[in-house]
């Protein structure tokens, strides 16, 4: 087996994230498929580490790993705050960009 | 260890393993996106991560592997969880569309994206895999070491004051100062009378000696609940839980098992 | 290093711009007499530039100056004058003064039943001019296509806020009314001539590519490219040259204004005050013509020929329509601008004929136009001033009150209609002469423009002029010094240049025999040459 | 000597300069300043006259170069000046003449508080004029040409506050400017003909061109002459032209500018002997002219109406003559010259009379004035006398020599024309007659009330004063009037005689009119005897007419020609029915036409715009999730991009 599937299977997992973030209204789901996608970005990091026969590529997921972590605080704070004002968490509620 | 074997061609048997877990992989990822749950979404990603952690290893990202069991679905899972129950386990979200064509348009354009992607991978030459078996020589801990502590380090540092400042923002923004005196009962009652909408206290939930949480709401005298007696934060994850109903069906079998037994007296004096 | 002579001129007025903006707002009197200083400093640089000025030396550009600007795009800050941009500069650094002196009063607070409900902030208004003033100097001065092109566009800026911010207090239906319906105008003028710019913008960066691969490095510079033309170095395929000089002539025709195209100046000179007014018609238009001469036919020789039949027909049109209308118009300013409109023509059609006659007589017709048209608007704002209405219909036998005003104004009317022995007469037919010499049915049919003239100066002086005399004009005052002080000059001038514009040709001729050559036109020669010794057979 | 013709020219042009420019403190003094310099340019012309004599006929032409002008390329135009005996006679008339009427003016516009304007007005005339004479290339004389339609311009309109006058001086400017349009087209073709526009150059090479040029440059001449001189179709102007001060009708529109057409057509001789049909069309005018004029002067009551269709037929002749060729050159000059005489003292004579009656022009409200005014009624007489071509007088050299070449240009063409000359002639005959007798025979019409008169509504009564009528008391003109009168009366007799004593005139001025005998069909003697026999009926005629019978003062309805002839034969209603309205209407819907389509494309673009963008503006309905799906389209469609740039 070509070790290219991985990729195919991050380039999957990442459209099925995206698609998540797009179709669904709780704010927290959407976290998660952000999450999916953040994941499957690391997959294909690893992979490309393993495909370049250095360790950058992991070095690179570990750091999305972190940042992804420190999104995850913020962001589901600022959803825990919106809830306590709204008393809701769909992302529809809160559309405040429009005039 | 097959660390230093590890070849640019998988094994078989890891070929096995990716089509098996890597179907799981996606089914997990389909049902993140499709369950009504929250909770059933945060699972089966959790499960997703776990694969993937598993997929890590097989990549010789022994490090990245653990780390992803640990802190992903060790950490941030549970940190979803925590959120989750915090606004509602029950909070079933309908699935059904609000925005006009939202689907079509994102079915449309995901689609459109991964094919592209796929395709993208597929015309990139990445024929030609060297293994990470030197670069994981030194073992594979210890080469990301080297690597962060040297090239990356300064990197390193921003992503640790990135993380402060997260934990710092999370508190700010979920920590709420109270500034003012709480009012005392006298204020609330007057205040009360004041907008007099709703001069009495609320009224306690629960139905007497039925059943007494707090997600069930009082009936009123004509057997409807009532909504206030509920408290908001429950009513807002839209969680009462209407006994009414459920109670007069409960009422019925009462009936019925005390009819059986009565038929059955009969059939005993025969 | 020489003195940069040329910077300094077009620097002087910049520098009064910022320095008659910094007057603290109280000080309005000290504002306006700091604007017309440095304008007359202009105008004594201008002289002197006139006067360093060689007619006829080798060479197309004179009192050069050249540095890099951006080296990675080629664009150089490169100036340099031929006899035109002399005689040009030499009109906007004369007219300017008078402008200001007009528009003495036009940006005082106002006064009246509700005391400065609108401020109107004087520095503003003198500082604006003189910027206009130090953006059309340069443009007359750049040599380098880019440079040309910014300070083309940035010329709107100072105009949009000259139109849209200062009407005259003669609005009819109230100050909120002819606020708005300025507004309106000064957006108008600014979007039409913006459309134009960034066309042109377009075909300034295809020049560039054009000659970014066919000389190597690409450049923005007139002199080096029309030198890459002669040596055949350059050669634009005749596609990208017809596109390119149609981009560069749109702007033109947009500022000029060329039929149809020119809907933006009756609305932009009604609205505006009079000095504001002539600023546009008098000094900014003269942009877009003058480039015409310098860089659409030097730039694109052949497309410019290509394009010299229809240009001359809608040349044509904007004659006879700007007269047709102008006739037809209510408003004394709305008037003028259709006048000027006719006289775009005339000057664009002169351009276009590609005659030595035709374009030295534009030349000439850019400056007499600008004279005659300050004479005549400026008198028209006093007028207005007086009775607070733009309308003829509201003035009549004003000649009886203010006989001086109305002299001045019938001066300046005739010099429209260019009588003879006045300047405009001059320019005028040297271009009817030079577009007759080679286009016959176009110079006749323009002909027609001069008895068209006659018409709308003659009425609009009948109706306001004569005639028995209306209630409210009775007790007009006439001309005060200051006013006269505007007009007179003006009209000297008109006289001198209608008598003896030797000079001016003088300055022209050698600038229009070299793009003639650039754009490799010879005047037709007569069918029967008159010998020389004709006069001895006689 | 020939630094002096500049100074001809500048002479009164200072005058002009000093009298407009110097304000209200020339007022006292204006009048003899404007005089002043009309005789200093008078008495330039006398020695220069001599000077002219003093040499032979060869030599009588002088140049003045003073600068170039516009040189740009071949074109070269420069001020200078020629002086040869073509001008000197004109010089000589218009400074004459112009002076005498100056001197008239000073009594005339006594009471006008803007006096000292006309004078400036009338110096800028004579500078114009004499620049148009003494020019020697088109240009020149084309600035002079426009400059004589300026003065003229303001000189009608000298009275502005009346809207008739304002009027009149705007039509006759415009009419004019058609007329200078053929002028300048001309040159225009003299220009890529010759590549000059110099007399000299230009005549020398008539030769060597194609006679289809010269034709052009003809036509386009003859329309400038029409113009100025009044001839059909562009004559409609000099009839409201009359609105100006009496002076400035007898100076500008009877002596002097108008004739400026027979000079420029005179001066192109050459041009026009090269071109045939050129020259018939010339002699069409003229003759049509001639007889239009006097249609229309025997049905005027105005006097000053009648007295200028007098002056467009008498123009008529000279064009006639002038279109003759050589053989007519000459005497269109001389009547030209007589003319200006005579005609300049009839005006004069009518303008005394109006000063006399309160500025009265409605000969109905004249008769028997003779008693009351005898200078003016002498002065005028003799005029008459002159016009009418009484054997002796001025008139009657000029006009029989006319007759004649008409006859002898020979052919049924020749015939046409003399006709037509010989039937003018019996019409001026009858014409001014008529205006004699209802001026000054006759009963006193004036004692009586004006009834308002329906035949001419445009007549504005002036001497009546609301309520009851004062009837206007005759009087005689102060001597500063009567004496310019009784000069020119003086030439009106004897110019003619002197004149034609042993041809001078015609010699004096063959050098530049090359001149040649014509060959009338009839003998000489016949034509005069004709001439005369056709005079008397038309005095005849006009006695039985208005002699014998009364004159009604409120004027008959009259024949169908009458009336027609009253409003000028209709062509003014032609004017005003085609061009005024219909040009009218051309401007409004043209206006129109501006707002709603070209402005209404750049405002319909503008609008379309903002109705676009309010379209796009719904895409931005402020969810979160709709964004993030274009975020991922664009996404895709960049991938897309790199993949195709990646030529896949």
């Amino acid at each position: 087996m070509n070790p290219v599937n991985y990729l195919y299977l991050a380039a999957l997992l990442f459209t099925i994230g995206a698609a998540g973030v797009l179709i669904r209204r709780n704010a927290i789901v959407v976290f998660m498929c952000i999450e999916l996608m953040l994941n499957a970005c690391n997959l294909a990091f690893v992979a490309f580490s393993r495909m370049h026969g250095n360790l950058d590529g992991q070095i690179i997921a570990f750091f999305t790993m972190v940042v992804a972590a420190a999104e995850v605080v913020v962001g589901l704070a600022i959803i825990v705050s919106i809830f306590r004002t709204r008393h809701t968490a769909s992302v529809d509620d809160a559309s405040l960009m429009k005039l | 260890m097959t660390t230093t074997s590890l070849a640019a061609e998988a094994s078989t048997g890891e070929a096995v393993q990716f089509w098996i877990l890597g179907t799981v992989a996606v089914l997990g990822a389909l049902s993140t996106i499709l369950l009504k749950r929250a909770v059933h979404s945060a699972l089966s990603l959790a499960g997703t991560m776990i694969i993937l952690a598993v997929f890590y290893l097989a990549n010789g990202a022994y490090f990245l592997g653990v780390v992803q069991i640990v802190v992903y679905t060790g950490a941030i899972m549970m940190l979803f969880l925590f959120v989750v129950m915090l606004v509602g386990v029950t909070a079933a979200d309908s699935l059904k569309e609000t925005l006009k064509g939202q689907r079509w348009l994102a079915a449309a354009c995901g689609l459109g994206f991964g094919i592209l992607l796929i395709a993208g991978i597929g015309n990139a030459s990445l024929k030609h895999f060297n293994g990470l078996g030197e670069a994981n020589a030194g073992g594979n801990v210890q080469g990301l070491a080297a690597l962060i502590f040297t090239k990356y380090v300064f990197a390193f540092e921003v992503t640790g004051a990135l993380l402060i400042t997260a934990a710092v923002g999370a508190m700010v923004l979920t920590h709420r100062e109270r500034t003012e005196r709480a009012r005392t009962q006298r204020e609330q009652s007057e205040a009360r009378i004041r907008d007099g909408k709703q001069v009495t206290p609320l009224p306690a939930p629960g139905v007497y000696a039925r059943h007494n949480a707090v997600d069930v709401p009082g009936l009123l005298p004509d057997g409807t609940p009532s909504e206030l007696t509920v408290n908001p934060t429950l009513r807002g994850r839209g969680q009462i839980r209407d006994v009414s109903g459920e109670s007069l069906a409960e009422l019925k079998a009462l009936e019925q098992r005390s009819e059986e037994r009565l038929g059955r007296s009969e059939e005993a004096k025969r | 290093m020489s003195f940069p002579l040329l910077t300094a001129t077009a620097a002087v007025p910049a520098i009064g711009a910022i320095a008659t903006a910094a007057v603290p707002a109280a000080k309005r009197t000290v504002a306006k007499w700091l604007a017309l200083l440095f304008s007359l400093a202009t105008l004594v640089l201008a002289a002197v530039v006139a006067v360093r000025f060689t007619p006829g030396a080798k060479g197309p550009f004179q009192l050069t100056e050249s540095h890099a600007w951006i080296r990675s795009f080629g664009v150089r800050y490169e100036l340099g004058v031929d006899g035109i941009a002399v005689a040009l500069i030499a009109l906007t650094a004369l007219l300017v003064p008078f402008v200001i002196l007009a528009g003495w009063h036009d940006a005082d607070p106002m006064e009246g039943p509700e005391p400065n409900r609108r401020w109107r902030p004087t520095q503003g208004f003198f500082a604006l001019i003189l910027a206009v003033e130090a953006m059309v100097v340069i443009s007359f001065e750049a040599t380098d296509v880019f440079l040309f092109y910014i300070f083309f566009e940035a010329m709107l800026i100072p105009m949009y806020f000259l139109i849209g911010g200062f009407g005259d207090r003669a609005g009819s239906g109230g100050e909120e009314h002819s606020a708005s319906l300025r507004s309106q105008a000064a957006v108008k003028f600014l979007l039409y001539n913006l459309a134009g710019g960034l066309i042109m913008l377009a075909a300034v960066i295809g020049l560039y590519a054009a000659t970014a691969d066919q000389l190597g490095s690409g450049t923005f510079s007139l002199t080096e490219i029309v030198q890459a033309r002669a040596d055949g170095k350059l050669a634009l395929g005749t596609g990208t040259e017809r596109l390119l000089f149609l981009g560069f002539f749109f702007a033109f025709a947009v500022k000029a204004p060329l039929w149809p195209l020119h809907t933006w100046l009756p609305g932009a000179m009604g609205e505006s005050t009079a000095p504001v007014a002539v600023l546009i018609t008098a000094v900014v238009d003269k942009v877009g013509t003058f480039a015409m001469l310098r860089f659409c036919l030097q730039l694109f020789p052949e497309a410019s020929s290509w394009a010299t039949p229809v240009i001359l027909v809608l040349a044509l049109v904007s004659i006879l329509y700007g007269a047709l209308l102008a006739v037809g118009q209510r408003d004394i300013k709305r008037l003028i601008a259709y006048a000027s409109i006719s006289h775009f023509g005339f000057i664009i059609m002169g351009i276009f004929a590609m005659t030595s006659q035709g374009q030295g007589g534009a030349t000439l017709y850019m400056v007499n136009h600008g004279i005659s048209t300050a004479a005549l608007m400026l008198v028209a704002g006093f007028l207005i001033s007086r009775r607070g209405s733009r309308l003829i219909a509201d003035y009549g036998g004003v000649q009886k009150a203010a006989p001086v005003l109305a002299g001045t104004f019938l001066v300046g009317g005739l010099a429209t209609l260019s009588l003879p022995g006045l300047a405009p007469f001059v320019s005028e037919f040297l271009v009817l002469v030079g577009t007759f010499s080679r286009y016959p049915a176009v110079g006749i049919v323009a002909t027609v423009g001069i008895v068209l003239a006659a018409l709308y100066v003659l009425v609009l002086y009948q109706r306001t002029m004569t005639g028995p005399v209306k209630s409210e004009v009775r007790a007009m005052p006439d001309l005060k010094a200051r006013e006269l002080a505007v007009v007179a000059p003006l009209i000297a001038l008109l006289l001198f240049l209608g008598v003896y514009p030797k000079p001016l040709t003088d300055l022209v001729n050698p600038a229009v025999d070299h793009t003639l050559s650039v754009v490799d036109q010879h005047d037709p020669r007569p069918d029967v040459p008159v010998k020389a010794d004709a006069e001895a057979a006689k | 000597m020939e630094n002096l013709i500049a100074l001809l020219v500048a002479a009164p042009l200072a005058g002009a300069a000093l009298l407009l420019c110097g304000g209200r403190r020339l007022d006292r003094a204006g009048h003899w300043i404007g005089t002043l310099f009309a005789l200093a340019s008078f008495a330039l012309a006398v020695p220069l006259f001599t000077e002219l004599l003093g040499r032979d006929a060869e030599q009588r032409t002088l140049h003045q170069h003073l600068f170039s002008w516009i040189p740009v390329g071949g074109f070269q135009a420069d001020v200078a000046f020629q002086l040869d005996q073509l001008s000197m006679t004109f010089v000589l008339l218009i400074t004459g003449v112009g002076s005498l009427i100056h001197i008239y003016s000073v009594g005339y516009m006594e009471h006008d508080e803007r006096r000292r304007r006309f004078f400036g007005y009338l110096n800028l005339f004579l500078a114009a004029m004499l620049l148009l004479v003494l020019a020697d290339n088109y240009l020149l004389l084309y600035v002079g040409w426009e400059g004589v339609g300026l003065a003229s311009y303001l000189l009608i309109g000298f009275w502005q506050h009346k809207p008739s006058a304002a009027t009149a001086a705007k039509k006759a400017f415009l009419v004019n400017r058609v007329g200078d349009m053929g002028l300048s087209i001309a040159i225009m073709l003299m220009f890529t003909t010759f590549g000059t526009f110099a007399f000299g150059p230009v005549l020398g090479a008539v030769g060597e061109t194609s006679e289809g040029k010269l034709t052009a440059i003809g036509l386009m001449l003859l329309l400038a002459a029409c113009g100025k001189s009044a001839q059909v179709p562009l004559q409609s102007w000099l009839g409201d032209a009359m609105e100006g001060p009496t002076p400035v009708s007898a100076l500008i529109h009877a002596a002097t500018m108008v004739t400026a057409g027979v000079y420029l057509i005179t001066r192109s001789g050459a041009i026009f002997n090269g071109a045939p049909d050129a020259q018939t069309a010339v002699v069409v005018v003229g003759a049509v002219t001639l007889l239009f004029g006097a249609i229309v002067g025997c049905a005027k009551d105005d006097i000053k109406k009648a007295l200028a269709g007098s002056t467009m037929s008498q123009i008529g002749y000279m064009i006639l003559a002038a279109g003759l060729g050589p053989i007519g050159y000459a005497f269109a000059i001389m009547h030209l010259v007589t003319h200006g005489f005579f005609k300049a003292g009839l005006f004069l004579g009518a303008g005394s009379v109006m000063h006399g009656m309160n500025d009265e022009v409605d000969m109905r409200r004249y008769g028997g004035l003779r008693k009351y005014m005898p200078v003016t009624f002498i002065t005028f007489g003799l005029g008459y006398l002159a016009i009418i071509g009484f054997p002796g007088l001025s008139g009657f050299f000029s006009k029989d020599k006319i007759i004649e070449a008409a006859f002898a240009k020979g052919g049924t063409e020749g015939w046409i024309l003399g006709g037509a000359a010989l039937l003018g002639a019996a019409i001026t005959a009858f014409y001014m007659t008529r205006v004699m007798l209802m001026t000054f025979f006759g009963e006193e019409r004036w004692r009586k009330a004006p009834t308002p008169s329906p035949a001419e509504p445009s007549v504005e009564p002036a001497a009546e004063t609301r309520g009851e009528y004062t009837p206007p008391h005759p009087h005689e003109s102060p001597k500063s009037m009567t004496i310019p009168m009784i000069l020119l009366a003086v030439g009106s007799v004897a110019a003619g005689g002197l004149f034609s004593i042993n041809e001078a005139f015609v010699k004096w001025l063959e050098p530049v009119t090359d001149f040649e005998h014509g060959h009338p069909p009839l003998s000489a003697s016949a034509i005069t005897t004709a001439t005369i026999v056709v005079m008397v009926l038309g005095v005849a005629l006009a006695y039985f007419q208005y002699g014998r019978k009364p004159v009604p003062a409120v004027a008959p309805r009259g024949s169908l020609l009458t009336r027609a002839a009253r409003r000028d034969l209709l062509q003014d209603d032609f004017n005003h029915a085609v061009l005024v309205r219909g040009g009218g209407e051309l401007t409004r819907a043209l206006v129109q036409l501006d707002h709603s389509v070209v402005d209404g494309a750049v405002r319909g673009t503008a609008a379309s715009m903002g109705g676009l963008s309010g379209r796009l503006r719904q895409v931005q309905n402020g969810f979160a999730r709709s964004y993030a799906v274009q975020m991922l389209g664009g996404a895709a469609v960049l991938i897309a991009a790199t993949l195709l740039m990646r030529g896949v």
